[in-house]
Parts: C-alpha cells; structure tokens; sequence
C-alpha cells in the first residue's frame, strides 16, 4: 500500500457554544490539538471550544472530541462533503 | 394509536381465561380468576401467607392464556415490575400480605406519582410485624391510605365473600386504568382461605373499561402523557408505542419532565388527590340495610361485615331499630353517606366492629359527633355476631 | 336451618379437603348454601388443623362453627381441644385407632378410618372415608352429591379410591345402625 | 476544493444526534468533567448505530446523578425510585420482549439499594442491557463513599477513608449468571459503545461497567482535580484485556497510582433469556 | 445485671459528645449533635436528601467518642441494623426522608413489635415518591403513625428550630428507652436544612433516661422480657447479658416465646397500644400562646409553626381573639387539650396551615364539630404568614 | 462389667445439649426428615465446643421453617423479618464485637429477600456466621421455588418446573469478598459441625450452605419420597473436594442424577473484619 | 499395633420418645444396626426407635444416632462409664 | 428591627457559607437572633443557589426574605430571578464582573469580587469578599464579629486568607464611599 496515496480526511468542528462547560476533555484528546478554550465565555460563564488559529486545516475527522464530549456540545463533519455542498446550494 | 385497548376489549382466548359457570372456590383463587377475568397479562409476586394461592393459582394458569408469571426476588422487585410492565401496557397485579405491602410502600407511591396503572392484593393477616401469619387481621386499612410518604389518592376495595373477591378484582383492574392509578383489593385471610359459590359470568359479561390511550398518532400532535382531561386523569401511551414518553418520580411538567417547583408540585400533588376525591361520587361503594330510620347504624367491611349483617338482622328481628352500612370501599371513604345518616337526624349512634384496633372507627369519629361504640380485635379471630348484637343492643 | 360441621386433625390428615369435599357437594350438587373455612398453624405437618363447614338454606353470614352439629376428630389432640365445645345433641365422629375418648359421650361414634382405607389401598384416602362415616350417618348431603364433589375436585388418579373411600364409609355407617 | 482554501468552521446549535435526545433539556445538570453525558451520548450512538428502530429501545434509570440518563434520551424513559430500575425493566421486557430495554444507573443505584435486583436479574438472565456508570460515590447527595469506593478513598460519610472493601463488580456479574460482562471506561468511548452495541445485539443479561470521573465530588475529596485529572489516570493505568482470564484481578484500586485497571470485554457467552 | 445503664448514666468521654457551648448550627447537625449529648453508640443509613448531614456529621464525630457509623446498603438494611445494635444495648439511631421512611416501614413494626428501643429522624421533603429532593414537605405526618401494617404505638417529635432539632433528639432516645418504642424525629427541609443558633448544655445537664433492665441477675430469677410492669412496658435486657433472652416479630407471650393465638394476640397488640396512650400526658407536648379566650386556634407544627406564631401574633396585635397551639408530639395526638378548648366554649373556629393535604387537619375534625379551615401546600414552600393572617381575619 | 452381661438401655427425657437448647419447646414444629432440626443441634454442639462462654453467643434468624432457629437455641436469639436478619446481626457485631454472632436462616430469606444484605455483609466482612439452610424451596408457605431451585425442579409457582438458574452460592460468597465459604449436607453432619466451629473461631464473613431435605414440600413436589430418601442423593452422590479448584463447577443439579454434588470447605483466607 | 487389643467402646443408647417424629435417620445410618421401630406409637403417633432384640450390646458408641436426629430424641453414653457409675452409685 | 439578606448564585460559588458567616456574626458575636435558610436545586454545580440571612433583634420566625433589604448577587441568572423582587430602598450588590445590571439601578453597587479574590491568592474567597462589601456597606454585624465568626467556621487554612477576603471588601465599600 503506497501510503503517500492515502488521503486524510478532512473535518469541520462544530461547537454548540451554549451547551459547553468547559471540561477540557475534546481540547486536550483532540489528535491534532485543532481546539483551544474560547476568549468569551457562554451564557453560563464557561469558555467553549474554537479551533485554534493555524488549526484551521488541521482536523482529521476522528470524530474523538465528539465521542468524548459529555454535553453533545461539539461534533465534526467531513469538510470536503459539506463544503462541496455548500458549495453546490450556494 | 397503539392497539393494546383493542386487543384487550376483544379479549383474546377470553374463553380459556374466563372461568364461566358456578364453583365452589377460596377466595384468593377467586381472586387469581378475577384477574384473569379482567385480562391481566403478568404477574409478578413473591410468597407469603395468606396470600401464596393467588401466586400459585396464577403461576398454574396464566402460561396458558398467554400472561407473565414471575416470582420476583423479593416484595420490592414485585411492585417495581407490575409497574413496568403496566408502562409496557400490561395489565398487571401483585398479592402480598402485611410486611410484604409494608415493602411495597415507596414503590406504590412511585405508581402513584407516575400515575401507572396497577393492581395489589393484599390479604390481611393478623398484624404488626410478623404477627400471627395464618391468621385474620383487618389492620392495614390505615395503611392502605397513609403507608407511602407524601399525599396521594388510592382506590381501596373490601371484598367479604370469594365471589366478591372475584367481581371486586375485575373492578380493580378496571379503576386502575380509568383513573391511572394503583388499587388495592383488601382482603382478609378469613375471606382469602374461605370457599364459597363463586358464579363466574361469559367472557362478554366481564366489565371491560379501557385505559384513555392518546388522540393522535405517535407522528401526529405532541403527546402530553401528563396533560388531564376534564376528570383529572390524563391519557397514556406505552413503551414501544412510539410516543417517546419520559415518566419520572420526581415532580414533573405535563410532559414528564423533571419540573423542580413548588408550584408545579402542588397542582401536580393536588390533582393526585383529586381525581379520585372528584370521582369519589363514581368509585364509591357500598351495601345498606335499612338505613332509613336506623337509630343504630353498624359500618363494617370484609370478614367482619358477615357478622355484622347476622347481628343486625337478628336485632332487627327483635324490633330493633337498626341498620347496616357495609363499606365495599373503603377508599375512597363513603363520607357523603355518613354525613347524609347524621345529618338526617334519626341516628342515636353508630357501632363499628372491627379487626384492628380502631381504624375504621377514626373516620367515621371525623364525620359524625354522635357516640361511635367500638368492637375491637386485634387480629387472629373475626368478632362473633353476638358482640356485635350486644352493643346494638345498648 | 343451619348445620356446622367441624373437621379436626393435624397437617397432613386431609382435613380442609374433608371439608372442601363436603362443602363444595352442599353449595354446588345440592343447592344449599355453603361455607368452607380453614385454621391451621405454621406447621407444614403435625400442626393442628381444621375445616369448618357451615351448610345452610339462606346465605351463610358467620362462616365457622359456634354450635357444632358434627365434630369429626382425626387426632387427639384435637379431641382435647375441641371435646369441650360439644353440646348437648352433637354428633361426635372419631378416628378410633388415633383417638381415645373418654367414657359416656353421647352420640359418638368411632371407626378405624386410616385402616379401612389402607385396605382400600393408601391411607390417604382416610379423610374421605371419615367424610363417607359422616354422610351415612347425618345426609347432610346426598350420596349423590358428595361423589359429584369428588370428581370435580381430586385429580382424576385419585377419584376411584375416593370414591370408593366414600362408598366404605357410608357402609360403614350403615353397618354401625344395623 | 482546494487544498490552500482555508477552512471556516461554522457555529452550531444542533447535534447531529439531537433527534435521540431530549434536546429542548440540554445543556443537563450533570457538572463539567462529569462523564455521565458521554454515556448519554454513546447509547444515543448506540441506538443510531443498532439498526433497530428507535421505538424499539426502551431506557430506565433509577435514582442519582447517573438515574438523570432517562431524562435526557429520546426513546420511551423511565425514571423510577432508588435501586428499582432493574425490575421496573424486567416488568416491561417480560411484558414486551421484542423491546430493547436499556438500563443506565449508577453504582450506589445499582449495586447498593438496588443490589439483590442485580444479582437475581443476572441468575435469572433477564433480557435486559445494563449500564453501570461507576464513579466511586454517591454524586448527587454530595459524595458519600458507597459499595464501589476504593479502599482508602474519602467520601462525606468517611472523612478518614473507607475500610470497606468494593465489589469487584465484573466478577459479581459473572457469578451470578450474566452472558456479557465488560468494564470499560468512558475515555475509551469506542470500545465502550461497541459494548452497549454488543448488549443490544443480544438476548439476555449484559453488564457493563463504566468508569466515569465525578469531580465534583469524588475528586474534590480524593484530590483528583478534576474530570480531565481522572482521565488522565484511566489512560495511564488502564489494561485492556479481553476475556479476563482471573477475575479476581479485576478490583480497582483508584487511590493507588502503580495498580493498573484492567478493562475489556470480559464474558460473552450464550444460555437461554429470561422469558423472552 | 448488665452494667450498661450504669454506663450511659456516667456519660464516659461525655466531653467530647456534648458539644457544650453556644453553636450557630444547622437543625440537621443539631439533631446529630443531639443525638451524641443523648450518648448514641451506633448510627446506620444511607444516603438521601435533605437528611444527609446528619449522616455525615456522624461520621466524622461518631468513631472520635467510641461511637460507630456504618453506611449501610439500603434503608431496610439501616433500620434492621439499628434495631439489632439496640437489642446489644446499643442507643442508636438511623436518619432519612420521605423515601427511606417507606423503605424502613416493615422493621419499623419489628421494632415495635419486639419492644426494642430506637430513633429514626425522618427529614421531610416534598413528596410522595421521589417528588421535590430538596425541598420541604410535612407529609409524612400520617404514614409515621399507620406506614407500617397492623397497628402499633408510636412517638413522633416535630421539632420547629435547630434548637428543638437538639433538645428533641436528646428526648427522643429517653422516651425510646423509657417506653420500648421506636421514636421518630420528624423534622422538616426547612428546620433540617435552616442555621440557628444553638445552646447545647453541659453534659451534666442532658437529661438521660436509662433502659429499665432486670431486677434480677442472669442466674437468679427467671427474666422475663414481655412481663410488662403497670406501666405497661417491660424490662429488657441486651445481647451479651446473659439472660439469653428471644425476641421475636411473632406473636409472642411473656417470655418472648412464639404463642399463635388470637387471644395472646389481642393483649399483647393492645397493650403496645396502651402503653403510649395510657402514658400520653407524660409524653405529649406541645406549646400555647393566648389560648385561655381565643376565639381563633391556630394549630401547626414543624417550620410552619414559625409562619403561624407570627401571624397569631400580628392577628392578636390587631386585637383579633386569637391563640397558637403548637405540636411539639403529633404523636401522641393532643386530644385531650384540644377537647379541652373545644368543650370551653369560646373557640369558635381551628386554623390548620400545614405543608401537606390535609394531614392534621383530619385529626383535629376528629375531635371537634367547629370548623376547621385549611391552609394546605402539597409541597415545596412553606406558608407565609400573610397566607394565614388572611385565614385568621376571615 | 462383665462382656457377657446384657446392656440395659434406658428411656430418657432430657438430651444430654438440651440445656443449650429451649427444650421447653420441644418438640418444634418441623416436619419429620426435615433437615433444620440437626443444624440447630450442630449449632448447638458447636457451640459446646467452641470453648466460648455460651452467653457469648447470638443467634439471629429471619423468617421460614428455618428462621425459627433461633427460637430453639438457648442463648440470646432474635427472630427478625424476613431477609433481614443480616443487618439485625451486623448491627449486634459491631456494638458488641465481642459477641459470636451466628445467623441461621433459609436460602429464601437469604439469598432471595435478602440477597442484598449477603452480598454486602461479605463485601464489607461483617463479623457474623452465616449459616444457609438450602432446601431449595420455600417450605412454610407451602413450597413455592426459589433462587436456589434446581433447573427443571418443580414446585407450587413453577408446576412445569423452573427454568430460572439457581445460584451458585459459594461461588456467590467468594466473589463477594466471604473468608471462609463451606458445603456440606445434613448427612456430613461432623464435618458441617466442624466448619461452625471454624466459622466461631475465625472474624469475619463466614458463609456454610448446608443442604437439608424438605420432604413435606420440596421432596413431594419432585418425586423424593421422605427426608430419608434426599439423604441418600446426599450420600451417592456427594464428592468432598476441599478448596474447590474450580467455583463454576460447584453448581448443584439434584434433579440430574448423574451430575454429582461437590461439598467441602472451599475458602479460608484472612481479611480485616469490619468494625471488630 | 495390636488390633485385637483395641477395645471397642461400648455405648447405651437413651431415646426421648415423645420428641421423635419416625423420620428413620438413626435407624438407617447407624453403622451396626442397633436401631428398629418401636411397635408403640408416641403421642403424636409416631414409631420411635428402639434397640433391636440381639442388638443390645452392639451400638459402638459413635454417635452419629444422636447427630444426625433432628429431633435431639436420641443420644448414646459410654456403656462402661454409665454402668460403672450406676453401680458406684447403686 | 428585621434585615433580610438574599445571597445568589450557582452553586460551587459559595452561596451557603457567605450566608452562615453573616448569620453566625449576628447570632453568636452580634447579640441578636438570626436565621440563615438555604435553597439549592439538584445540580451540585451550575445550579441556582440562595442563602437567605435574617437578622433581629426579636426571635425570628419566619425565616425566609420576603422584604429584601439586600440583594447580593454572584451571577446572572440570579440577577434575572430576584431582581424583581427589589422593593424601594433595597440595596443591591453585584459581583460585576459576573454579573449585567439594568441601567438606573437605585442603591446599586458593583465589584469585581472574583478578581479581587485571584488577587489575594484564591477565587475561592470571592464569597467572602463579597460579604465584606456587604458589611462595610451596611454595618449589618460588626466586622470584629465577621471575623470571629470566620474563625469559628472555616477550616485553619483558610482563616487568613478569608480575614483578608473580608478586610479587602470591607476596604472597597468604603473606597466607594470616599
């Protein structure tokens, strides 16, 4: 298998800012550390998840931080499908 | 909608389940055959005396209709399961006796708050603690009302003979879905281990009344499973049905959901109370003998009232003027007759016997001024009817 | 009319089935009323045990025995117990090889059930014979009846022997008049 | 799209999962770093990812922190009294045995009051999936030790720390009669979720053990910081092996740092469900 | 003899349990702190809101004065073990709400059936079933005298302050031990969970109560431990004191032997009866304010007594007849002062605001034919004083 | 004496243990063959041999045929509710650690009323001697089949035989924390002797199921004539294996007379005892 | 070892008639058969054991009679300290 | 005279003991009565949390605050449930970093407790700076009382740095003043 072939997926990060409480645990087991604690904070005091500048490409689309994230406040999709998407609609 | 009610008014192998022709039968197994009567799908129960002939007449015959039978691990799982396999649409029932209805107290309120559907039998022994288990008591009356913490409503009924026992138990399960809520058959043991003719009627004779299932289907408006209709009662949907219910002992919204204030609660807690309290007027029952112009009214219920009607015939006989009011409920209470008697003025006095020490007498003491004369058992022997006739004699 | 009929014994003897037999005979083959209760302690076996049947023309209100018409005894200790509560003109029916009454009761009669039955084939069936002994002696209900109430309550293995249990104590009784 | 073009990560307010979970009633009330929500969030997963419909999956709780699970998932949901769960379901599996009756309690719910339940629904084999989220104390009434803390392990109820020792509760499971036994934690939320899925798959008694951080509470007093703290120790000490081949190996100790928490699928075997 | 009373008389390390000194303390610590000043030895429960502190105070203080805490697996197992502890001789207590009470109902009746001292404090909360966890309630009135089955005597004690949450504790294991009954504490959220402050005495000054043990040694006399003295309760000796005594939930005669008979029975329940309602003036109390011309009585317990002192106390201000009875035992019932103020004449009306349906309201219509008007919430709140200021100018 | 005289065998009225016993209650109200008679006179000769004051003794019960146990014992004895009569126990030993408490009761009471307090008392190892009288019924109320009925065996609320697993009680005991775990049957009378007395001497949690006939209910349900005849399955088909190699094998099938009844002391290990 | 020097002991056999319920244990397991049924009947009816004729000097003292009854109706003494005692006494 | 106190806000921010230190100043170092009474949901984080403190010089009886004389106020979802329970004259004070008032606010106060705690070593002291605040604003109990009562209640380790906490909002309310 030429593994040079094999394409890494691409994720967008979604972040339901409200829902988040700020455990830390999609920031710190994110593979790539794509994520960082936000600057504001959320209706109930907490800092969220944002992707960290020079993240923005940087999301492998394992799907951890969602699996891992105790309030469904985070998810990802595959960027190309979306954005091709989007794309499309747009 | 879901079809369960329809399933359940056809009854399906109601022939197998309904036991019809004239027997000579105990009354916990009259019981067991009111239940099947009345459609109940599963049982779930754990031995104890006197109350084991209704388990084990069920565990012989509700296989073969196509019902549940478990014999649970202890009184607790018991309530627990006949509560959810209700929330699953069954019909369901338990039978115990005191310390195993003691058990079953948080779990009944939990029926109570849920507003589940179910059905206890509790056949009374002589009481507290482990007390005399083979023999006769009638001291659960009280706890039947007030066992489980917080305020409630319950349907309690008093059979005196086995064939009561079998009409009251379908009577039982048919509350118990028209206003979600748990009943009591409250037996006793001398009713429980006495045989008598018990005339079972055609499948098609049985009374039927079915749970008010939702208006829409699962996909159509939303389903409030705690939204009341105009009898204070809402309407339910099972698991599997599709409507997604949450059911929770915690004070809760129309919805079922979690709802934490004191608002919420007390017109959840009042309407608790309520839907039985309102229908009081359709739940109550009772026997009277000449209460017309009684100056001694006898109130008794279950085994007691047997010799209760013996005296007050004997009495009247000897041109007494006396009258009997035998209480079939004893939940709710018929207080509006009690009150109706005192209020019409001829009434000298009251005579309640009982076995337990005075249960009974405290509620009618509330409703009434006028002298109320005790007969009192503590349990293990029912009152002879020439106590009682010596007190209507006074 | 009222009639009462006490059953008496220990765990094990049959008793409630004596008095289920008789009741269910009465209420059901003979268009009386009829009440069947039972008393028993917590001992599977050995424990005194005790059938009353009340049969009646009008609807039975207090179902156990005050004024025993019949006390039939399987034991002796329950012929202690309950010897006192005969009145004058009660029939007393005894279990003669278990049983030692004292001298000058009036209306008693005695028979060896257990062993009659043992010659019949099982011991079990002695309470049928003693219910047979009763029957013979009172018709409280008819033969009739009472062989009806056995088809319908014992299981079909047994409804020969009880029968014929029946049958023996019936003779019996009508030996005992000759 | 090319590969230079910069991604721009769009804002949400939905999840993807949304529809199985009670939406309008998030965020939960459960604390930061508690773990009880990723449970929450792999039975929704699990359920999508079951292949059976929706209302087939039937979830009860009891009582306590982990007992708000019912609250939360969109399938029909019971939440019942303290340790009756178990037979509360048993009733509606025994009733209904085409439904998938999941329970999701917590270790004092589960193996404390409601313990006898435990073990006779196990014996019995009761068609039912349990979830067990262990997180070594009772979290809702404010971190009282409980059947499941750790010798040594401080709670409100044992300032000086616990002498008792816990259930290793894998080897109860399996003592009693259940035909899938697991113990996973909620880091290893893959294999965790293909656990609820195996559970689902099968007829019979399953039971998973779950460990989840309650910072709040258990942390505070046991000088774990906080929820990401726990997960670091379950990462640095646990042991996966399948099919455990000594359960009595299978006791936690989380207060001592160089034991190792040996976790895996540990019994999936088949005998006959309870009526069903 | 057993040295045991001797023992708790002479307070060992009674330093360290009384806690003497001014405290600004919560009602749920001040009864735990009560319960050490009254020399407990042995605290079983379980965890449940609004009672937990209690627990937990114990189990910090407890081993620390020779004590010992045991968390147990479930409520019935906390009410077994503390049963158990006391038939060792052990003063003990278990704590709990609404829920548990439920849990603990069938060993509240051993207890009282085999006559064994002991405490349970009951922390109401907004209920039935799981209702409102932390908040108030005042509904567990009537199931803390007919929650278990049969009938039975009991004492309940209705603290309205962290102060009473102190003093009633230390009563309620005098009375336990005085009378062979369990005892309750039927505190309330607010009370449970309010600071105030607290004065606890010196050790010297608690008032204890000792256990009537046998006159007799082990060798001498046959002990008999069901033999009531006239004051209807018998001497009890412990495990260990080598009177190798049996204790039983059956039925029992003198000598603690099963007797399965129905006479036995009915002695043996009326005097468990008896012995709180024939000593009932010495153990009833309650409190008054302006009784003596009252026109308007306001009756009420627990926190709501709070509300309702300080609406007599506005209502009086304004020149309205009006006077207070508080309970401090609704257990026993004060009956006989309330016929008392009834068969005076000058009461024209009863008030009863109370945090349930309807609880004490019935128990006072029991014993009076004047109206009776409710102040009831099913929970969650309590009354203000407005609410019955309004009830009293009516 | 002369080997030629002929021995005179006297009558009696008192047994030479009666004093331990309540004797003025004898005869008790077991059936005849009922194996509950000889555990309360193995108590009782354990007891004479424990070398321990007799006031130093406890016995508790629950409730059955054999929570009337303590009713006939002369030493302090509580008769409790049903399922209880663990905790009773527990709260006797901890205040008095000094007490030899022995609780003797059913496997009803035990292990299905009161499963949870057994699991428990062994994890926690309470200071208490458990001994479980299996006659895998319920026999007061009349026969009804319980958690330890053997598959297939019959019984009042199981008339086609129960399908349910029974427990495996001392696997149960062992995984659950127990420090000494026997088997033995009424018929291994010295050797079930023995292990009370073992369980005297040792603190902690000691678990001994004894098995006994219930010829009234167990033994008519299941074509096992009298006491006598479940004796004998006792003897063919008992195998002593002391330390048990293997608890999954110490299932009991009294049905299958093929399958034979391992009995032995199986656990004796030492662990802290709780609070004592 | 010299066997035949090895004194058998010797045991009385004393049953408590009225307690005895014919459960057949002491007959059955007694490993020299000393035991048969009574011809009476006690007062609950029951056959009682009894030393068989010709058995009298059979029983070894090994009190598995007295063990094995769940009636405490039968316990056996050493037939030489018994009788010795008697006779010291008589 | 009867004072009533509100304190609010989430829990884990100290609500309860910020009300039992006020409470124990009046009641045990001040001479007068006090209730302090508390009021939690069931979230052990996050959730609402209210610790009202009465203070008179009579027994109190009814414990809970119907006429709020002061509002102190810890986060923003509290501010929204009691804000409208302000009467005329009722103080209100905010932690203001935390917490948005509406503009024209009567007898309205702010400070940035949060911070002034992270300054003196920990976040945790915020409730006690803001008890401070409300001290020196009011005079409601002597500080030498608040200072006793700390010493009475917290644990050793946190005497310092809560007389600290205390000293640094007594000294900002009278900075206000100045």
């Amino acid at each position: 298998m030429d593994l040079s072939l094999a394409q890494v997926p691409r994720g967008l990060v979604h972040v339901i800012a409200e829902r988040c409480k700020e455990c830390n645990f999609c920031i710190n087991y994110c593979p790539t550390d794509v994520l960082e604690y936000s600057t504001e904070i959320n209706a109930k005091g907490y800092h969220y998840p944002v992707v960290a500048e020079g993240k923005e490409d940087a999301c492998i689309q394992c799907r951890f931080c969602d699996l891992i994230c105790p309030e469904l406040a985070i998810y990802t999709t595959d960027a190309s499908a979306t954005q091709s998407k989007e794309r499309d609609a747009g | 909608m879901p079809d369960n009610t329809a399933a359940k008014t056809a009854q399906p192998g109601a022939a197998a389940r309904v036991l019809s022709g004239t027997h000579f039968m105990l009354g916990d197994h009259a019981c067991a055959e009111g239940a099947l009567a009345a459609g109940v799908d599963f049982f779930a129960g754990y031995p104890i005396t006197p109350s084991t002939e209704i388990a084990e007449h069920l565990a012989r015959r509700l296989p073969d209709v196509g019902g549940r039978f478990v014999q649970m691990e202890d009184e607790l799982g018991s309530m627990a399961a006949i509560i959810g396999a209700s929330a699953a649409g069954a019909r369901s029932l338990t039978a115990t006796s005191g310390p195993g209805f003691s058990l079953m107290m948080e779990s009944i309120g939990l029926a109570a708050m849920m507003e589940i559907p179910c059905v206890v039998a509790n056949v009374q022994r002589a009481s507290p603690s482990t007390g005399l288990p083979t023999m006769v008591g009638q001291s659960d009356i009280l706890q039947a009302r007030w066992g489980s913490h917080g305020d409630y409503g319950v349907i309690a009924y008093c059979p005196e003979s086995p064939q009561e026992c079998f009409d009251l138990t379908v009577r039982a399960f048919n509350a118990a879905d028209q206003y979600r809520v748990p009943v009591f058959i409250l037996m006793d043991e001398v009713v429980g281990h006495m045989a008598e003719r018990v005339v079972i009627p055609d499948a098609t004779d049985v009374p039927f009344v079915p749970r008010k299932g939702p208006e829409s289907a699962p996909d159509g408006d939303p389903f409030y499973c705690y939204a009341a209709d105009e009898d204070l009662v809402p309407r339910i949907a099972h698991a599997g049905d599709g409507y997604k219910v949450h059911m929770t002992g915690l004070t809760h919204d129309e919805r079922g959901y979690p709802a934490l204030d004191a608002e919420t609660h007390d017109q959840l807690i009042n309407r608790l109370v309520d839907k039985i309290r309102m229908n009081a007027a359709d739940i109550e029952m009772h026997d009277e003998i000449d209460l017309d112009d009684a100056e001694t009214v006898v109130i008794s219920l279950g085994c007691t009232a047997r010799s209760a009607r013996h005296a007050v015939n004997e009495a009247r006989a000897d041109g007494i003027s006396c009258g009997f009011l035998r209480l079939i409920t004893v939940w709710p209470f018929p207080e509006k007759r009690i009150r109706e008697l005192v209020a019409k003025g001829n009434v000298k006095r009251f005579v309640v016997p009982e076995i337990n020490l005075g249960q009974l007498r405290r509620e009618v003491e509330r409703l009434t001024q006028l002298p109320v004369l005790r007969l009192n058992h503590a349990g293990g022997a029912m009152p002879e009817p020439e106590k009682i006739l010596e007190l209507i004699r006074i | 009319m009222r009639t009462e009929v006490r059953f008496s014994g220990v765990g094990g003897q049959g008793i409630v089935l004596a008095g289920r037999l008789l009741g269910k005979a009465a209420a059901l083959f003979d268009g009386k009323h009829a009440v069947c209760t039972q008393s028993y302690g917590p001992e599977a076996r050995g424990g005194a045990s005790r059938a009353d049947v009340v049969i009646s023309d009008a609807p039975v209100d207090y179902p156990f025995v005050r004024d025993t018409d019949v006390l039939v005894v399987f034991f002796q200790e329950a012929y202690a117990k309950f010897q006192p509560s005969l009145k004058p003109g009660s029939m007393l029916i005894l279990e003669s090889d278990l049983v030692q009454h004292v001298d000058g009761e009036e209306n008693y009669f005695g028979l060896p059930a257990t062993r009659i039955a043992g010659e019949l084939g099982s011991q079990l069936a002695t309470n049928v014979v003693m219910l047979g002994y009763l029957i013979g002696k009172t018709n409280i209900v008819s033969r009739e009846s009472a062989e009806e109430s056995i088809r319908a309550t014992v299981k079909e293995s047994a409804v020969d022997l009880d029968l014929q249990a029946l049958a023996a104590g019936i003779q019996r009784a009508k030996d005992d008049e000759a | 799209m090319s590969v230079t073009e910069q991604t721009v990560h769009p804002t949400a307010d939905v999840h993807p999962i949304d529809h199985l979970l009670r939406a309008d009633r998030l965020p939960h009330i459960l604390c930061p770093g508690c773990g009880i929500g990723i449970v929450i969030h792999s039975y929704a997963q699990a359920i999508a990812e079951s292949g059976m419909p929706e209302n087939d999956h039937v979830c009860v709780s009891g009582i306590g922190c982990s007992g708000r699970a019912a609250g939360y998932v969109n399938v029909d949901s019971y939440h019942t009294t303290h340790g009756r769960a178990l037979p509360f379901a048993l009733g509606i599996a025994v009733h209904k045995p085409d439904l998938n009756v999941t329970v999701i309690s917590g270790d004092g719910d589960l193996t404390a009051i409601g313990g006898n339940h435990l073990i006779h629904a196990a014996r019995r084999n009761a068609n039912l999936n349990v979830i067990c989220i262990n997180n070594f104390n009772y979290g809702m009434t404010g971190g009282q030790v409980g059947p499941t803390t750790p010798i040594g392990a401080r709670g409100s109820t044992a300032p000086r720390g616990t002498t008792e020792r816990p259930f290793n509760l894998p080897y109860l499971a399996k003592a009693t009669g259940a035909v899938f036994v697991a113990r996973w934690t909620i880091l290893h939320v893959r294999e965790f979720q293909q656990a609820i899925l195996r559970s689902m798959q099968k007829k019979g008694f399953c039971f998973i053990e779950v460990l989840a951080p309650c910072p709040t509470s258990f942390g505070r007093a046991n000088k774990i910081g906080d929820g990401l703290h726990e997960m670091e120790i379950y990462r640095e000490r646990c042991r996966i092996e399948h099919g455990a081949s000594n359960f009595e190996d299978l006791d936690i100790d989380l207060i001592d740092d160089k034991k190792s928490i040996t976790v895996g699928n540990f019994v999936d075997i088949e005998r006959e469900a309870f009526l069903s």
